[in-house]
C-alpha cells in the first residue's frame, strides 16, 4: 500500500470520488491551473476538466453560495474556500443558506456540499492564515464539522462527506498536510461522520483532541496510562465514545488549537459535566490556545499548546 | 483629462404599453388575444391574493406580509416568459411569480402563516423558497445555472430581488460569476424605488440600476415595470438568450412599491402621499385594462367575471389553508439533517 | 423617574451619549428617517442630522467595515444591524479586523465601535429574524459580548459598550424591547462591562441566565431557593460572581435560547467544571433552545425554552 | 431590442510616458527636474528594497512576501500624489507605497519577518496595516473619508488593492457608500493581470476594470500602469476633486506582476515565460530612464549613485530589522483588549 501524506490522501479520496460520481465537481480560487495553494487539487483538472474542477474569482461568499445552488440542481459541489482564515465572507452562505436548505424546503431540496479550507496555525504563514474558529461551525443546527488528524482518516472522511446528504465543513491542518505519511489504501473506504476513534487506550485520563493537536496529545501522554480520543467529527459529536472512556477514567482532558472561550472543547466539557459529572474525579481540563489574537509568525510557537502544556494538564488532572 | 475613449456603454430603456393603454406597435410581442386576457387574469388575481393576505395579517390570521401591490405586471410579465422547467430563486417579494408559475395558492398563504411546508415547492416546479436574507439568493442562481450549463440542460434560472438588494456583496459576486462563466442567468431587479425607507438615490449613485451590469461584461437593460409587454418580452429575450448559451442578462424592472414594505411598516413615516398617488396612475392593471378596451378584449361583464373568479380562487386558498393541521413540534427537528443526531433524539423526548 | 420600556431606555442612551460627544455617531439600514424598525433611534435624525444619524445602503459588511473605517479616525460610531440574522455577511469585518485592529497595529489604531442588533425569538417574525447566536461572537478574541435583560441595565451598559475602547456586541431582544417598563434615570450612569449581576439570593442553586431567558428563569425559580445570575456581559464574562455563587450553592443550570450545542452555556459551564468542580453537588444542567434549524412562527414557541422546562432542570439539579 | 438610450458611459484611458521613454507634452504633468529625480530613486529605492526582501525570504530570514516588482511606478506614482495627513489603506503589496510615505523601511522588513510591531505606523502618517483579506479594507477606506468629511478634514482617503480584489463583495459595497455619500476617496486598483493563478479575463468579464465605477455612479479611469507619469497624474486629479468635496474616483492601474504571487508561489505552473517577457519591455523605471536620459537626467554615474544609495539604504534597514528583539511572549496578550481580561491574566502566568 502507498504511503502517502495528507495532501496525497485528500487528492485521492477528491480523483476517486470524481471518478466515481459525475456530480461531483470542484470549485474555489486557485483549485485548477495552479493545482491549489497546497497542491490539494493538483491533477484534478488535467484528468476532469474545467467544468468539473473550476477556478472561481476571488470572493468566499459566492464560491460557498454557488456550491449551494449547484447542490440544489443535483451536483455534489466541493468548495475549496484557501483558508480556514477566508471562510468569515462565506459564513453568511454556510449558516443561513447551506445550514437551513433542507429545512426550509421541508426536504424538497437539500445541500450536500463540502466546503474545504486548510486551518491551524504552525507554517509560519501571514495573517489570517492560522484559524482555527471550528467551534463557530458547530454552533449551527444543520452543518456538520469533521477534522481529520491523519491521511487515512482525511480520506475515509473526505469521501463520507462527499456522500453525506448534508453540508460539511471539512477542516484540513497545514501543519499537518505534510508531516505524517502513513498508508492510505487506494479504492473505497468511508470513515462513518459522527463516530470518534480511539487512538489508544487507557484507563487514568481520556484526552480528548482532533486535526494537528492530537498528535501533540499524543506525544504529550507518554508515561501516562491515557486514553486518547480523536474526535474526528466535531458536529455532531461522539458522545457514547467520550462518555464510556470518562466512565472507566474519571478524568479528562481536552486539548485543542483554537483560543479557549467559545472553543469546542467547551461543549465538550459541559456535556460531560452535564451527563457523566459523578464519574468525575477530577476538574475537566482545557489546554487550548490563548484568549488573543492569532500572533503572528515570530510568536505563534507560544500561542498553540506544547507538548509541555498538555503534559502540565494531565499532571495537574492526575493530582485528584 | 483629454485621453483616450477606449469602451463605450449604452443603457437602453424599453416601453410598449403607456398608462393610457396605447402600444409601440413596432415593440409589441407576439401574443394572443387569449394570452393576453390569461395576462390580465393574473394580474387580477395576484392583486387579490395579495389585498386578502393584508386582511388575513391585519386580521391576525398571518404573519408579517411583504405585499406585491404596483409590482403584479414585473412579476407576471416576467414570470410568463419562463417555462416550468426553468429555476426560480425568489426574494421574499415575488407573490405574483409563485402564482404565475402555477404554486398552489393555499401553500403561499400556509407559509406567510409561518409553516415552513408552505415552501416545500410541489415537484414539477423549480421555484426556491423564499429568501428572506437580501441579496443572498443571488449566488445560488449563479450555482444551478453553473449546474444546468454543466449537466446540458437547456434550461433558463431566474434570480430576482429588489432595488436594495443590489447593494449586497453577493449580489456583486454572483453577477461576477455570471459574466464570467456565462451563465444562463437572468436577473430580475424590481426597483420599486424604495429598500423601507431607503429611497433609490440614497441607495446607489448610478443613473440606472441597469448600469450596473457594466461592472460584469454583459447587457443590462431598464424597462418599464408597469408595463407588462415590455417586462414580458425583454424577459423573454433573455431567457432565450440563456437558453441559447449566450450568457446572462439584467433587467431593471422600473415600478413602485404602492403599499408599506411590510405590514410591520408605516411608509407615512419616510415617504409622500403625492408620490405615492403620483404613481397611481401607472398602474399595471389598469394600462393594461385600458388596452384591452381599446383593443375590444375588455367589458364589465369580463371584469366583473374576472374579479369574481379571482376571489372564489382566493378564498378557497385560504380554506383549505387555514384547514391544515398545526405542524407538528416534533416536525422542527426533522430536517436539520437527513438523520436525527443522538443529541436531537434526546431533546425530542420533551415532545 | 421615568419609567421606560428598552428601546426608549437604548434610544436615551444613544441621546445622551451622542449629546456628550460629538464623535458619537450612528448608522444602519432604515436608522435614519425610519428611526428604525423597532423606533430604537426614533428622533435622533431630527436632533443629531443626517451626518450623525446616517441611513447607509443595504449592505451589512460596509455597515460594520465603514464603522471600522470611522472608528480608525477617531470617532465613535454605533452600526445598527437590523436583526441579529444578518450580521452573517459582516461577520468577516467583525472577526478579521475590529477584533483585530489594535493587536495588528500594537495600539496605534483602536477600534471602539458598538454593532447593535435586535436579537432572539418570541415575536413571530419571519426567518432569520430570531437569531441568538451570541456564542459566536464570544470566540473571538478582541470582542466584547452584551446582553442587557431590562430597561435599566439597558442604558446603562449601552453608555459602558459606546465609551468602551474596544468593539463591543451588543445584543438587544426583541421580545424584551417592549415587553418590561421599569424607572430609568435620565443622565449619565454606567454599568460596567464585564461584571454580572444577581438578581436574587439564593442558596441552593445558581441559575445563569442573560437577555430575554432571565426573565423566563425568574419566573421558573418560584418555590427554589435559587440565586439568580444576569450574565449582562458575556465577553469577557464574570467568572468572579459565578464562582462565589457556585461555592455557595453547589448546583448550576444555565439557561439560554441558543441552540445547546456550542451555546454559550457550554463555555460557562466548562469553566465550572475546570475550576470548581470539587463544589459541585449535581450535574451542571444546560436549559436551551434546541439543535435544530429556528423554526418559522407556528413552531417557535416549542424552540423556546419554557418556564416548565426550566423548572424541571431545577428539580433536576435538585434531586442531588 | 430597437429602445432607448437613456445613459451613455465612456470609459477613458491615459497614456503619458511611453515604453520608449517619449512623453505627450499636452498631458504632461507639470514636474520639476528634482521632482522626476526623486521620482526615479524612489523607484530604484523600491525596486532594491523588494529584491533585497525576495533574497532574505530564499535565505530563511524573513516570512512568506508578495513581491512589487513591475508595479513600482503605479505604487510610486499614487503615493506621490497624496500628503503625509492623507489616509492609505493599503492591501499587502504596497511597499512602494509605504516606502514612498516615508515608512520607515526597516518596519517593513520587521512586520514580513512576522512581527507585527512592524506595522505600528508611526505618528504622522496614516497607513493602516497590511490587510490580508482581500478587498476587506475598502470599508475602512469608505468609512474613514465619511468621518474625515463629517470633521470638514480637508483631506483624501487612498485604497489600494488588486484586479482580485474586484471580485469581492466587499469592494462593491464599499464603492457604492463612496458613491451614495460623494467620499473623498480614490480607490486605486492595481491591475496586475493575474490573482494567483487566475487571469485578469477570467477574473471578471468587463473589458475594462474602470467600468466598474459606472455601476456606483462615479468616475473609473483607466491609466497605464507602468507609467509614473499617467498614475501621478491621474491620483493627483482625484485627490484634489476629493479634497474639493467632489467625491469618489475608481483608477484602474494597468501593470503587470513580473514576480510570482508570493515568495509561497511558482508562476510557472500558470503562466508562460512569453508573456512575462513580453512585459519586460514596457518596465517602469526602463522607460522613465529613458525618458531622463533623453533630457539630461541621467547619466551612468548618477545611475551608479542611485543604486548604491539604495543599497546602502536598504542595508541599513535590514541591519536595523535584524537588531530589533524578538517580541516577548506576553506581547501577544497585551493588545487584545485595552485591558487584560480576568482569562487573559491567568493565561499570562504560563509566561
Ligand atoms: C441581509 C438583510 N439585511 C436586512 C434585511 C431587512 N430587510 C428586509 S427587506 C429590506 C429592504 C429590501 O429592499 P429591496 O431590495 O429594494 O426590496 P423591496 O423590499 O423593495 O422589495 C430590508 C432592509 C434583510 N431581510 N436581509
Ligand atoms: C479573502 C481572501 N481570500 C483569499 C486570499 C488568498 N489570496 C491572497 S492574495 C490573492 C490574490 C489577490 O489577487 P489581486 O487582488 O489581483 O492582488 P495581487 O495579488 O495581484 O496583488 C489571494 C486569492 C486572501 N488573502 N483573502
Ligand atoms: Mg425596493
Ligand atoms: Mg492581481
Amino acid at each position: 500500500m502507498p504511503k502517502l501524506n495528507m495532501v496525497q490522501a485528500i487528492n485521492l479520496a477528491l480523483r476517486e470520488e470524481m471518478q466515481r460520481d459525475k456530480n461531483v465537481v470542484i470549485l474555489g480560487e486557485d483549485v485548477g491551473r495552479d493545482g491549489g495553494v497546497f497542491r490539494v487539487t493538483e491533477g484534478l483538472l488535467e484528468e476532469f476538466g474545467a467544468e468539473r474542477v473550476i477556478d472561481t474569482p476571488l470572493a468566499e461568499s459566492v464560491i460557498a453560495g454557488s456550491a449551494i445552488g449547484m447542490a440544489l440542481y443535483g451536483l455534489k459541489p466541493i468548495a475549496e474556500i484557501q483558508f480556514m482564515g477566508f471562510i468569515y465572507p462565506a459564513i453568511d452562505q454556510i449558516f443561513s443558506h447551506a445550514a437551513r436548505v433542507r429545512s426550509r424546503s421541508r426536504g424538497r431540496f437539500t445541500c450536500p456540499i463540502v466546503v474545504r479550507a486548510p486551518y491551524g496555525a504552525g507554517i509560519k504563514a501571514p495573517e489570517l492564515h492560522s484559524e482555527s474558529t471550528e467551534a463557530l461551525f458547530c454552533h449551527m443546527p444543520g452543518v456538520k464539522v469533521v477534522v481529520p488528524s491523519s491521511p487515512y482518516n482525511a480520506k475515509g472522511l473526505l469521501i463520507s462527506s462527499i456522500r453525506d446528504p448534508d453540508p460539511v465543513i471539512f477542516l484540513e491542518s497545514t501543519r499537518l498536510y505534510r508531516l505524517i505519511k502513513e498508508e492510505v489504501p487506494e479504492g473505497e473506504y468511508a470513515i462513518p461522520l459522527g463516530k470518534a476513534r480511539v487512538v489508544q487506550e487507557g484507563k487514568d485520563i481520556t484526552v480528548i483532541s482532533w486535526g494537528s493537536m492530537l498528535h501533540r496529545s499524543l506525544q504529550a501522554v507518554g508515561g501516562f496510562d491515557a486514553e486518547v480520543i480523536d474526535l474526528m467529527t466535531l458536529n455532531p459529536f461522539d458522545e457514547e465514545t467520550i462518555f464510556k472512556s470518562v466512565k472507566k477514567t474519571g478524568r479528562v482532558m481536552i486539548v485543542h488549537e483554537a483560543s479557549k472561550t467559545g472553543g469546542f472543547g467547551a461543549e465538550i466539557s459541559a456535556t460531560i459535566a452535564e451527563d457523566e459529572i459523578l464519574y468525575l474525579k477530577a476538574p475537566i481540563i482545557r489546554v487550548t490556545g490563548y484568549d488573543v489574537v492569532m500572533p503572528l509568525p515570530k510568536l505563534e510557537d507560544y500561542y498553540i499548546p506544547t507538548v509541555e502544556r498538555i503534559r502540565k494538564g494531565i499532571e495537574e488532572a492526575m493530582k485528584y | 483629462m483629454p485621453v483616450r475613449v477606449i469602451e463605450t456603454i449604452d443603457i437602453k430603456r424599453l416601453d410598449i404599453l403607456d398608462e393610457k393603454g396605447n402600444v409601440d406597435e413596432s415593440l409589441m410581442p407576439a401574443l394572443s388575444d387569449i394570452e393576453i386576457k390569461g395576462m390580465y387574469e393574473l394580474l387580477t388575481l395576484s392583486r387579490t391574493f395579495d389585498h386578502h393576505a393584508l386582511s388575513l395579517q391585519r386580521e391576525g390570521r398571518m404573519g408579517t406580509y411583504a405585499s406585491i401591490f404596483g409590482q403584479e405586471a414585473s412579476q407576471i410579465g416576467s414570470a410568463l416568459a419562463l417555462e416550468k422547467s426553468d429555476w426560480i430563486f425568489p426574494s421574499f417579494r415575488e407573490m405574483g411569480v409563485y402564482i404565475t408559475m402555477g404554486y398552489p395558492l393555499h401553500m403561499l398563504f400556509q407559509y406567510w402563516g409561518g409553516d415552513e411546508r408552505g415552501v416545500k415547492c410541489p415537484e414539477g416546479l423549480n421555484i426556491f423558497p423564499v429568501c428572506v436574507p437580501v441579496g443572498t439568493q443571488t449566488p445560488h442562481a449563479a450555482g444551478a445555472a453553473m449546474a444546468a450549463k454543466y449537466k446540458g440542460d437547456k434550461i433558463a434560472v431566474a434570480c430576482y430581488f429588489g432595488d436594495g438588494g443590489t447593494s449586497e456583496g453577493d449580489f456583486h459576486e454572483s453577477m461576477n460569476m455570471a459574466g464570467v462563466f456565462k451563465l444562463p442567468v437572468v436577473f430580475i431587479c424590481q426597483n420599486n424605488q424604495w429598500a423601507i425607507s431607503v429611497p433609490r438615490e440614497r441607495q446607489t449613485a448610478s443613473k440606472t440600476i441597469a448600469q450596473k451590469a457594466a461592472a460584469y461584461g454583459f447587457e443590462g437593460v431598464q424597462v418599464d415595470g408597469n408595463d407588462i409587454f415590455a417586462v414580458y418580452k425583454a424577459t423573454k429575450e433573455a431567457v432565450d438568450k440563456a437558453r441559447r448559451g449566450d450568457g446572462p442578462t439584467f433587467i431593471e424592472c422600473f415600478t413602485y412599491r404602492m403599499s408599506d414594505h411590510t405590514t410591520a411598516d408605516d411608509a407615512a413615516r419616510y415617504r409622500t402621499k403625492e408620490e405615492v398617488d403620483a404613481w397611481k396612475a401607472k398602474d399595471p392593471i389598469l394600462r393594461l385594462r385600458l388596452f384591452m378596451e381599446k383593443n375590444g378584449l375588455w367589458s364589465e361583464q369580463y371584469q366583473k367575471e374576472v374579479e369574481e373568479k379571482a376571489k372564489t380562487v382566493v378564498d378557497e386558498a385560504i380554506r383549505t389553508a387555514e384547514a391544515i393541521e398545526h405542524p407538528e413540534p416534533k416536525d422542527m427537528f426533522t430536517y436539520t439533517y437527513e438523520k436525527l443526531t443522538p443529541r436531537q433524539i434526546k431533546e425530542m423526548r420533551d415532545f
